[in-house]
């Protein structure tokens, strides 16, 4: 085991699974010759040349869609949006083509492809760089969603998104790639889908993932020391598919549930969570499911307002004390 | 293609008379289309390619069995020229098990792996970023096949189109474009929403190879496009090409065509790929009237049993509609 | 009162907004000299002229943006999308730019567009052809999305969109457009962020909107007539903002709920309405919150697989029955 | 622009000192801004304009008041220059609620409704529609007011910009199209991501009107632009105007470079527009050493007012972060 950073770690499975597979490239703006606009790709344009390491025009749309074709005839692609905003524009690719290709070909044209790139807020970048575009990409059947949190989960997923044979939209963020963890040498993979108890607890599930997770493990130090509230983290980690019997496992043992997400709460995975709970867990539940995420309005620049809009520690732990009737 | 020869004994296995017999099918095919729509035997969208048969007969002439395929909505006649049996393509039309599709794509989403067709896309101008992938893959695995691209002429209004066009001319992928230009996005005349006169234009955006051909004429068009597809083997360039040709029915079966004249339809129906190649084949002593009509019965005999195929052919079991979501 | 058509109520309300202010126009792929590729639009050419009457274009990316432009100038801009499955390639414009002008601008721009056409499937469409946007839409803060059911309901509301100073998404449906209802004549306007009880009832409440709510009246005579069940019909009519009050009090009335959606259920409207009512709820609830949406499959284009993987009468019938615990 | 007037007193009141003290107060506003980014008294991205001074300082001669403007991300300057004093845009960069945008905006969203500032967008080309838009208004009012759209080089692979440059030609609105091509997108020199040598090709997809000009030297640029303008408003066609000059810093501040020589960057640091113009002053005897400095000291203190009225200036209110997401 080594301690890598979230990008080393993200880096790492692109190199190994580069290696392992020739039908693998890497394709995005500024990933080449610039080792990515935030370093993942660091490395690979050396190791790999400018055959599998390609830098792209701005054109969203265009090699989202490459990307779909390139996978159609068998190679297996991994597209890095700079950003999910900047992904918005190959929504049409995403969505319409790559999800639906396998079911309207009638099995023919599977779309092994990774889609990966920051999402969410990362600090004072305003409006337009900080939407999360989870909510949107877990409706389409036909993609998979992966929100990794920690760098061996990051390395572990990319390496299962990358051999995977479908659409895989890989939510990263730019807050997390300098943060370090223990990330286990060389084949390490992490199956889509089964999500993790990041902590034990038995008085509290706090659902979370993606790089709010390191906010709640804060405010969960602090609930833990100043309430004697014992809670139990739970990471999906793939959003789609969402591993549900992980969480109902655990309302099941806590009966009571907050779910911290950093895209905005209306018809999130927040709320899809918080339905599957509730009518799946109805008698089990002490409390209606709480939910903490962005407020709902555009993120602005001012530092205090992009603090106060977005999902904190203090909402947290208020979340935390609603659904134990504390306050 | 010579066709200067005369013989008095009609001589069958003159090239010409293939390529005859092949758009007289695709005519035949898609008007029995037609009546099994408004018999309403299928539903959905439903676009025919009548009129329009010389490019996609000329065009599959000048290719090779591992060249890529892909196009738009409108590709019943491209899907069978590239190699998948006209019966599964009906099928495909009635939703049937046996469609190249499986009875989940229907009119607007033929595929065959087996055959290089990569679809059938209804999103205009979607196709381009694929047949690009497709390219890329040519280049990466260092083959020398090529894509063909078909797109409408209303498609080279789309931003990704562009962009991929781009790409292409930028790091030398192969795919020819090919502008079907009838003239018309369903009911908008393509002067009223571009600037330009001719679609090739396109292509000066990016220094990109282009030309112009007339599509209503199949023998112009093999001559054209096997020379690009020469080219384009050897210097890996991709290639935009307007194929100026009329579509002689509506945009699909509910377009009552207000938006153009009786005149100018008239006008191009004398142009009639079909109609002109047959009279030529009596002109050139290729064949006679008898001839053309007993060629005629074959092939309506061959459209109806592409046509009973696909209704004697099952539905899919209703498990399939959860099947193919995600491949393990 | 004149009995109209969907399609006569909305070209109505377009026609008497257009009269009344001279800078709104229509844009679209053949709303002009086609009368609209549904025919949406009938006369408006004739009457306005091809200044107020545009055709565009097959780009929707570009003439989506083009009307957030000119309402930052001062234009009110009704954008036709010939179905949203095309507004796709416009969502960079409509989520970056469209919602969040007024915020990141300090409240100088507003956008006052519509941005319409139908949502959903058809009929034997196929993938392509069949998604439903309401899950996208809603999740954005600065837009409003309004999806009415009945021609009265559609003038009405269009009316008010378009007078409306934000960006309005307004989902219609093909299968509606046919349908006949009374519509009042001239100054009729619903108010945004107001739903209606379309039927009173005493066991359940179905919460529906858009074409679906056309099944939920026919599951429900059925419901009505073989089990007895007395069934509120509530239509929220708007999604965002949603009138999470007339829900609340319809539940605390009946203590059950269904709700059915077309689009598909993950992170979906319908998740984020049961969400909310277990939150604000919980202690009114008989059940759970009883959810149908369309099957987590891209659309199929056989006729018998399409019925199957769509909301049916069947499946809303079934829904209604687990609700009351009745099987 | 008439620069042969030689006199022995400098001519403090020749036009071109005006635009020399223009540009060198962008000049400065930028250094300022990056040694406050550094200093982290704001943070975020910031993409400053320096060495690109020439051009938004020309343009801004051929516009009136009435003329609407639009860029992306890198605008301080084209925001001052359309009329947003100084102090508003730098309170701006430090979230303060008396920025041109509330603070809400920062370095990439500087908006003015008064002085049709249209704004500052940070979505690559996402501004080329919204210009369009702009554009549109001004023909439906049968105005004749013009739109400038800058954007960079790198956004001229964007789909939408092509959309819109395809709809502004169609329907003859006027949009002055501004190519920055300062020649990297970021990293990415953009030879690398597109196959022509001169953006402004971009046009002739569209039969659109365009050229290129030497946006390292004002004077260059106000005569070229001025007969654009002049154009426009007349035949209230949309134009793409590709203006060569090049950045002298990284893309952000955090960029290392390493994607370009130092010889490149010395080679064109010899046409610092700034310097140039101050180097011409001094031959042509409108200004002495002197008199540059006295200048260069007037400016710098006025940056520091405009950083001071920054400093000194209040957060918003947190109420204002649940403000304008909604217009009643
Ligand atoms: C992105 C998108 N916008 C709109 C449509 C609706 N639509 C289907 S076909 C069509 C016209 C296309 O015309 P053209 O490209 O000339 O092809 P043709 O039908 O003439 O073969 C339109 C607008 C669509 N399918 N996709
Ligand atoms: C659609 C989109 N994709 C990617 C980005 C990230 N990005 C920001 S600036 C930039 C480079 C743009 O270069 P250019 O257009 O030449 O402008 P310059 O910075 O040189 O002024 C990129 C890729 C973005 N903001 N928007
Ligand atoms: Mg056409
Ligand atoms: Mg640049």
């Amino acid at each position: 085991m080594a301690i890598l950073t979230f990008r080393e770690a993200l880096g790492q499975a692109m190199y190994e699974e580069m290696e392992r597979d020739p039908s693998v490239f890497l394709m995005g703006e500024e990933v080449a010759q610039y080792n990515g606009a935030y370093k993942v790709s660091k490395g690979l344009l050396d190791k790999f040349g400018p055959e599998r390491v390609i830098d792209s025009p701005i054109s969203e749309a265009g090699f989202a869609g490459l990307g779909v074709g390139a996978a159609m005839t068998g190679l297996r692609p991994i597209i890095e949006m700079m950003t999910w905003n900047f992904g918005i524009q190959g929504f049409d690719q995403i969505i319409n083509h790559a999800a639906k290709m396998l079911y309207m070909s009638g099995g023919q044209f599977p779309i092994p492809m990774v889609i990966r790139g920051p999402n969410g807020a990362a600090h004072m970048l305003s409006s337009q760089h900080s939407q999360s575009v989870d909510p949107f990409l877990t409706n389409v059947p036909g993609l998979k969603v992966v929100c990794p949190a920690t760098p061996a989960d990051g390395k572990g997923l990319l390496k299962a998104a990358i051999r995977d044979n479908n659409p895989v939209c890989f939510l990263e963020s730019e807050m997390m790639y300098g943060m370090k963890g223990e990330v286990p040498d060389g084949e390490f993979l992490i199956p889509l889908g089964v999500g993790e108890i990041k902590k034990a607890g038995s008085d509290v599930t706090i659902i979370t993932w993606g790089k709010i997770y390191h906010k709640v493990v804060k405010a969960v130090e602090h609930i833990e020391k100043e309430f004697g509230i014992s809670v139990e983290i739970l990471d999906p980690r793939t959003l789609l598919p969402l591993d549900e019997n992980l969480i109902f496992q655990s309302v099941r043992k806590t009966h009571r549930v907050v779910i911290v997400e950093e895209a905005w709460g209306f018809a999130s995975v927040g709320a899809q969570i918080s339905d599957r709970i509730h009518n799946m867990c109805f008698d089990e539940l002490d409390a209606p499911v709480e939910r903490v995420s962005t407020d709902f309005v555009p993120v602005p620049y001012n530092e205090a307002l992009e603090h106060e809009v977005l999902p904190n520690e203090d909402k947290i732990v208020k979340a935390v004390r609603r659904v134990i009737y504390a306050d | 293609m010579s066709s200067k020869v005369k013989k008095t004994v009609p001589d069958q296995a003159h090239p010409l008379v293939a390529l005859y017999k092949e758009m007289l099918y695709y005519r035949r095919f898609e008007e029995r289309v037609l009546v099994a729509y408004t018999n309403q035997k299928f539903s959905g969208f439903c676009h025919v390619h009548i009129g329009q048969e010389a490019l996609c007969v000329g065009v599959q002439k000048c290719l090779r069995p591992t060249d890529y395929m892909i196009s738009g909505y409108r590709s019943h006649t491209q899907a069978i020229a590239k190699g998948i049996p006209g019966h599964q393509v009906f099928a495909e039309l009635f939703g049937k098990v046996t469609g190249c599709s499986r009875g989940k794509g229907g009119s607007m989403h033929m595929f065959s792996k087996e055959h290089r067709f990569l679809g059938g896309h209804g999103i205009v101008g979607g196709q381009a970023p694929l047949a690009t992938g497709a390219a890329f893959r040519i280049k990466y695995m260092k083959e020398d096949d090529i894509v063909v691209c078909y797109m409408g002429d209303a498609a080279m209004n789309q931003g990704q189109v562009y962009e991929v066009m781009n790409m292409a001319a930028t790091w030398d992928l192969p795919v020819l474009f090919i502008v079907e230009n009838n003239q018309y996005g369903m009911g908008t005349d393509i002067r009223r929403t571009t600037s330009v006169d001719h679609l090739y234009k396109r292509a000066l955006a990016f220094d990109m190879d282009h030309s112009m051909v007339d599509a209503m004429d199949v023998e112009t068009v093999i001559q054209h496009v096997d020379k690009i597809v020469k080219k384009m083997r050897k210097d890996k360039k991709p290639y935009l090409l307007e194929a100026k040709c009329y579509r002689y029915k509506g945009h699909s079966v509910s377009d009552p065509q207000n938006y153009r004249t009786k005149e100018e339809v008239a006008e191009w129906l004398k142009k009639d790929p079909v109609l002109v190649l047959g009279e030529k084949l009596k002109a050139e002593k290729l064949a006679t009237e008898d001839l053309l009509e007993s060629w005629d019965d074959e092939i309506k005999t061959r459209v109806r049993a592409d046509e009973q195929f696909a209704d004697e052919s099952p539905n899919p079991d209703l498990s399939e509609a959860w099947m193919h979501v995600y491949l393990d």
